[in-house]
């Protein structure tokens, strides 16, 4: 199986890098943008057949390791 | 407006009777913006409340000091019209709950205050104490702080040149991360504090404003308990891009002359920024918060006032220079605002706070009594109980010595720490002479040829033992680091890491501590200048050792001169310089070989420190080296002469021939005692160096030659340098392989 | 000898960079602010060490959309001398104006130490004062070093030998150990070590010092 | 409008980040793990309200700052 996860900053945590890519492409002549945030996003394969396991699984990678739940909320896609 | 109620002030981390005293200042009860304000003024972090009593005890004066504790950080001459401003401060909790952006924001705030006062930072610094190795959570949490300040400092361009880093049992719910910057500054261009000029502007430079660790401050003075990662939204992200424009750009404004007084937004943000801008000026502020630059929507007055968004500064500029900081500002791409003006105290020549918010008033403080009258304890004290000394011949004897020397260099704590500092850029700036891995980093004043030593130390164990003594001993063992590679001793700044305070036998470790310290520094003339407290490191009860950690900065008048510790070359003659007892009580040996923990009565004392003793040694080291005369010097701390013996060889790749001159002593003891007042020197000319120690009336003795790949002791014990080597620079690096997870 | 040194948001070897050329030119070098638009007047741009940008999205990224960039290609096609270290190598690559990207080390880790390099070549105004395949030591200090191409680059520059600098102990996983490339008129030179940080005997070397007496030389 | 990108690298390029997630997720234990790769997730907020517009400018915004097309693929996702 396929498993998709998005990590992004939690709410109102400061994003330095999304600011700075604002910032850069105003000055690059784009106009009216706003908000930018910078996330990762992580594909990986699984052995595992079962949806629900195959949930379960990635989702104690994200606690473990992907995401840092400190600053950062994270979403699964489990595909096929 | 909401009702204050005893919850919501409890929830403040106020007592009762300081609420009471609250209400006796204000003459009224507080609305939320105000009881906020008071809570974090009044932390232990902001107003030092348990231990301003014995702080004030510390001698901060010797005639090249341009400015003592009480500022952003302390300032001293180094001649030529330079001078040298450094401080320690801690980060721990948020470094326990968030390893990398606590270290990194602590990084971060420890340079502002140093460039506040107007100088640029030219290293940092780092002592780390982290939990037994073993521990689930070690490895994250060294991985995480070590990954921050390097993120920090090498974005900023400022080189990491030095630090400690421990391992110990009772930091295991309690990591120490202490970071130090030393900046450097034209002694007639140095910026202070307070505010002056009524109806001069407040403005406000830096990063937005959002909703970033509020009641940082407060969390930061309450004991932790396991529902603490609950409070884990008050960690601060840092974005040491835009410290670096801030750094900058401060720099190119106080070239000019419009800044009346600056002051970095730090612990408490725009609360304790305004405030002691305004106390130690003696006036009052008149704040609109909606000129605030922020990042968020529909921020309230108290979350304004007790943000601890990062990269902010608050400045008073002279009337009419708006308009060219302005420009200064925005060309480095940073907010500038004006927030408020500065006001003419009351008839009680009281400056008062006034703060609006969407058109209305939201809270009018009298600045003195809540930056001056915040309480202050003397707190219940016990001393710490005295140890007995032991006996070299108590202590056993290792199956072989040469093993245990491996045993001691290749663990957890003796082991090198290359894994941390070669994540640091610690020679950006093109002024490092001595890299990390020696007694004192040296880096040079640029474009001269004076240079800077600094280093940071403590023996905590040894500070547990025996308060007084481990207080000496700190401050000694910078001292002697320093005067290894040259550099006379000129200041320090500390760092006191203790657990509860409201426990009588934790308050008599930072009494005890406290006083050992300033002997030292009176016996030295080796004041303190700076430094910080951070109490309540302590963990469902159980505190960490106390650890008072002393950054020690001295001074090279031609960096030419300076030795590192690795053995100067083939064939030279070896000394030790002080005299060996073979003091085992409390020493590396007895924890890694012996495998006690310290915390026994029968573990002993720790070495007693002779202040008077240090000064001679060390004066007549430091002698030897301005006159060219050795090659290479090491001090002898922790595991002894044969670690610094193994640690000299190991930095050259060479060997040496050691005489077993233990006499009367059981080798083990010679060779692990922790003495102090001691170094190892090399040198090609033994004869002079004999000759002139024995006239300035300082022990030393020749012990040996430097030559081969061996280290070899008398006739039966050896072991190759690359053995040794090799188990040195692999523990960590193999340590921290280990897959982690947070 | 006209020597500049270009200056981002949040670089910071750009005062070693300019020691490095002072102290081989003999003479007083520029520092070029990025929105600046002309270097008409330069045989030599350097750009610098650091973290433009925080290195924040790419490193280099932002930097390479910057006002300078314009002037700095121009100052390439017309032959001048285009120096970058580190960030700036980086920054040069993010231009187009040397092939390859330079990914996170193989490990993650920054690493800050002296390395050994092997000269490539010496027949460029950069390395003409070191022999082919003398071995230099020099530090490098980055995040992101591990050069990375794909195939037919990778074979186009070995095979025009573009390569300037190897690794003898790959310090960051970069293909082919390599630490340092040249466009292929040889007129701009890229690589991660940084030789301006061993120009002082004081500091621990001089290794680097031929590169910038070389230059000094070369373009006077 | 809000766009979202997302940046991924090209088959065939290297990736050191992917590369050491996997490793330590099958050091923790996680068993049946392969290819993991690492991406970039970017969130926008953009004044335009034309759909097609919109993620025109997107693109552009993409060529030139937010993917290095050599190494780089990216998707766009235009949200009302
Ligand atoms: N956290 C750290 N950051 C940078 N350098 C460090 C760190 N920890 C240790 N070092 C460096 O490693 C060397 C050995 O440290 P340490 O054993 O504490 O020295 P000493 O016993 O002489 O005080 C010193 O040069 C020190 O600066
Ligand atoms: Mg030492």
């Amino acid at each position: 199986m396929k498993a998709t996860v998005h990590v992004t900053l939690k709410n109102g945590v400061l994003d330095p890098q999304g600011k700075a890519i604002e910032h850069t492409l105003s000055g690059l002549g784009f106009k009216g943008i706003g908000d930018v945030r910078q996330g990762k996003f992580i594909e990986l394969d699984i052995a595992e057949k079962d949806k629900t396991k195959a949930r379960e699984q990635v989702d104690a990678m994200c606690r473990q390791l992907l995401a840092n739940t400190v600053i950062e909320n994270y979403t699964i896609e489990i595909i096929e | 407006m909401s009702k204050i109620t005893p919850e919501i002030v409890a929830e403040h981390g106020l007592s009762k009777e300081e609420y009471q005293l609250v209400l006796q200042i204000m003459g009224r009860e507080p609305n939320i913006t105000e009881l906020g304000i008071f809570s974090v003024m009044w932390s232990e972090h902001c107003s030092y409340k348990s231990s301003k009593k014995w702080l004030k005890t510390l001698p901060t004066e010797a005639p090249w000091v341009i400015c003592g504790p009480g500022e952003n950080a302390g300032i001293i001459d180094i001649g030529d019209g330079d001078a040298a401003i450094f401080k320690m401060e801690s980060h721990n909790h948020p470094s326990y709950i968030e390893p990398y952006q606590g270290a990194a924001t602590g990084v971060g705030g420890i340079m502002r205050d140093v460039f506040t006062m107007g100088a640029r930072p030219i290293a940092n610094l780092n002592a780390l104490r982290f939990g037994r190795p073993e521990h689930p959570k070690t490895r994250h949490l060294v991985h995480g702080v070590v990954e921050g300040i390097g993120g920090y400092g090498n974005c900023m361009g400022v080189p990491t040149v030095g630090g400690e880093c421990e391992f110990n049992k009772s930091y295991d719910g309690n990591i120490l991360v202490n970071a130090m910057t030393v900046g450097l500054a034209k002694a007639n261009n140095i910026f202070y504090c307070a505010a002056a000029g009524i109806g001069n502007p407040v403005v406000y430079v830096g990063s937005k404003t959002g909703r970033d660790g509020i009641h940082g401050a407060t969390m930061a003075s309450t004991e932790f308990t396991e529902d603490s990662e609950e409070k884990r939204p008050t960690v601060q992200v840092g974005d040491p891009f835009t410290e670096k424009l801030l750094l900058e750009a401060c720099l190119e404004l106080m070239q000019t002359d419009a800044i009346v007084a600056i002051q970095d937004m730090g612990a408490a943000g725009l609360t304790s920024s305004s405030f002691e801008m305004a106390s130690s000026g003696g006036v009052g502020i008149d704040m609109n918060l909606d000129n605030v630059p922020q990042r968020e929507q529909n921020m309230t007055a108290y979350e304004m006032m007790l943000s601890e968004s990062q990269e902010r500064m608050l400045m008073v500029l002279k009337p009419g220079k708006e308009d060219m900081a302005r420009a200064i500002f925005e060309k480095w791409e940073l907010d500038f605002a004006v927030i408020g003006t500065l006001t003419e105290p009351d008839a009680d020549g009281n400056g008062h706070m006034v703060l609006y918010h969407k058109g209305e008033k939201v809270a009018d403080l009298p600045i003195n009594p809540l930056a001056h009258a915040s309480p202050e304890y003397d707190r219940p004290w016990v001393p710490t109980p005295k140890r007995e000394t032991l006996s070299p011949e108590s202590v056993a004897a290792p199956t072989s010595i040469m093993g245990a020397l491996k045993t001691m260099c290749g663990g957890a704590n003796g082991s090198s720490r290359r894994w941390i500092w070669e994540q640091y850029d610690h020679m950006v700036m093109g002024d490092t002479v001595q890299r990390p891995g020696g007694d004192a980093a040296v880096v040079r004043v640029h474009g001269t040829q004076k240079a800077l030593a600094m280093t940071s130390d403590v023996t905590p164990r040894y500070v547990f033992a025996d308060p007084v003594m481990g207080g000496r001993q700190a401050v000694a063992e910078t001292w002697r680091n320093l005067t290894a590679t040259g550099a006379r001793p000129l200041a320090i700044t500390d760092n006191m890491n203790f657990g509860n305070p409201q426990r009588p036998e934790i308050m008599g470790q930072f009494v005890g501590a406290v006083e050992g310290i300033a002997d030292a520094c009176r016996a030295l003339d080796y004041p303190v200048v700076s430094g910080n407290v951070s109490l309540y490191n302590e963990t469902n009860g159980t505190g960490i050792l106390p650890t008072p950690t002393i950054g020690g900065v001295g001074l090279i008048d031609d960096v030419s001169k300076t030795v590192g510790i690795g053995f100067g070359g083939v064939g030279q003659a070896i000394i030790i310089i002080g005299e060996t007892h073979g003091h085992l009580g409390q020493s590396q040996y007895l924890m890694e070989i012996i495998g006690r923990d310290g915390l026994a009565m029968e573990d002993g004392a720790p070495p007693p420190v002779d202040l008077a003793l240090e000064r001679k040694n060390g004066d007549f080291v430091r002698g030897e080296i301005i006159s060219g005369t050795i090659s290479a010097c090491h001090d002898v701390s922790d595991g002894g002469i044969l670690v610094a013996l193994a640690e000299m060889a190991m930095t050259a790749n060479i060997g040496a021939k050691i005489e077993d001159v233990s006499g009367q002593l059981p080798l083990h003891a010679w060779g692990f005692g922790e003495d102090q007042a001691r170094y190892i020197i090399t040198t090609s000319n033994p004869e002079d160096v004999l000759e002139r120690a024995e006239k300035s009336g300082v022990w030393a003795t020749l012990v040996g030659t430097t030559g081969s790949g061996e280290l070899t002791i008398g006739d039966e014990h050896s072991i190759s340098v690359a053995e040794l080597k090799n188990a040195h620079e692999s523990w960590m690096p193999d340590f921290m392989s280990h897959p982690e997870a947070h | 000898m006209k020597a500049c040194v270009i200056v981002f948001p949040a670089s910071n070897c750009d005062r070693d960079m300019q020691v490095a050329l002072e102290r081989s030119t003999g003479k007083k070098v520029d520092m070029v602010w990025h929105r600046e638009s002309d270097l008409s007047g330069y045989d030599l741009v350097a750009v610098p060490g650091g973290f433009s940008y925080g290195d924040y999205l790419r490193c280099g990224a932002m930097a390479a959309r910057s006002p300078i960039m314009g002037a700095i290609k121009k100052h390439a096609d017309r032959g001048g001398l285009l120096l970058g270290v580190c960030n700036g190598f980086q920054i040069l690559t993010e231009a187009g104006l040397l092939p390859g990207v330079l990914m996170r080390n193989a490990n993650l880790k920054f690493v800050c130490r002296d390395v050994e390099l092997t000269v490539e070549r010496n027949d460029t105004a950069f390395a003409s004062g070191y022999t082919k395949g003398q071995k230099i030591r020099i530090p490098v200090a980055h995040h992101d070093g591990n050069y990375f191409t794909d195939d037919e680059t990778l074979k186009r520059i070995e095979g025009n030998g573009q390569v300037a600098f190897r690794y003898v102990d790959n310090p960051n996983g970069s293909l082919n150990s390599i630490a340092g490339v040249y466009n292929e008129r040889g007129n701009v030179l890229g690589l991660m070590p940084h030789p301006e940080r061993l120009v002082d005997a004081q500091l621990g070397g001089t290794d680097g010092l031929p590169m910038f007496d070389a230059l000094a030389k070369g373009a006077a």
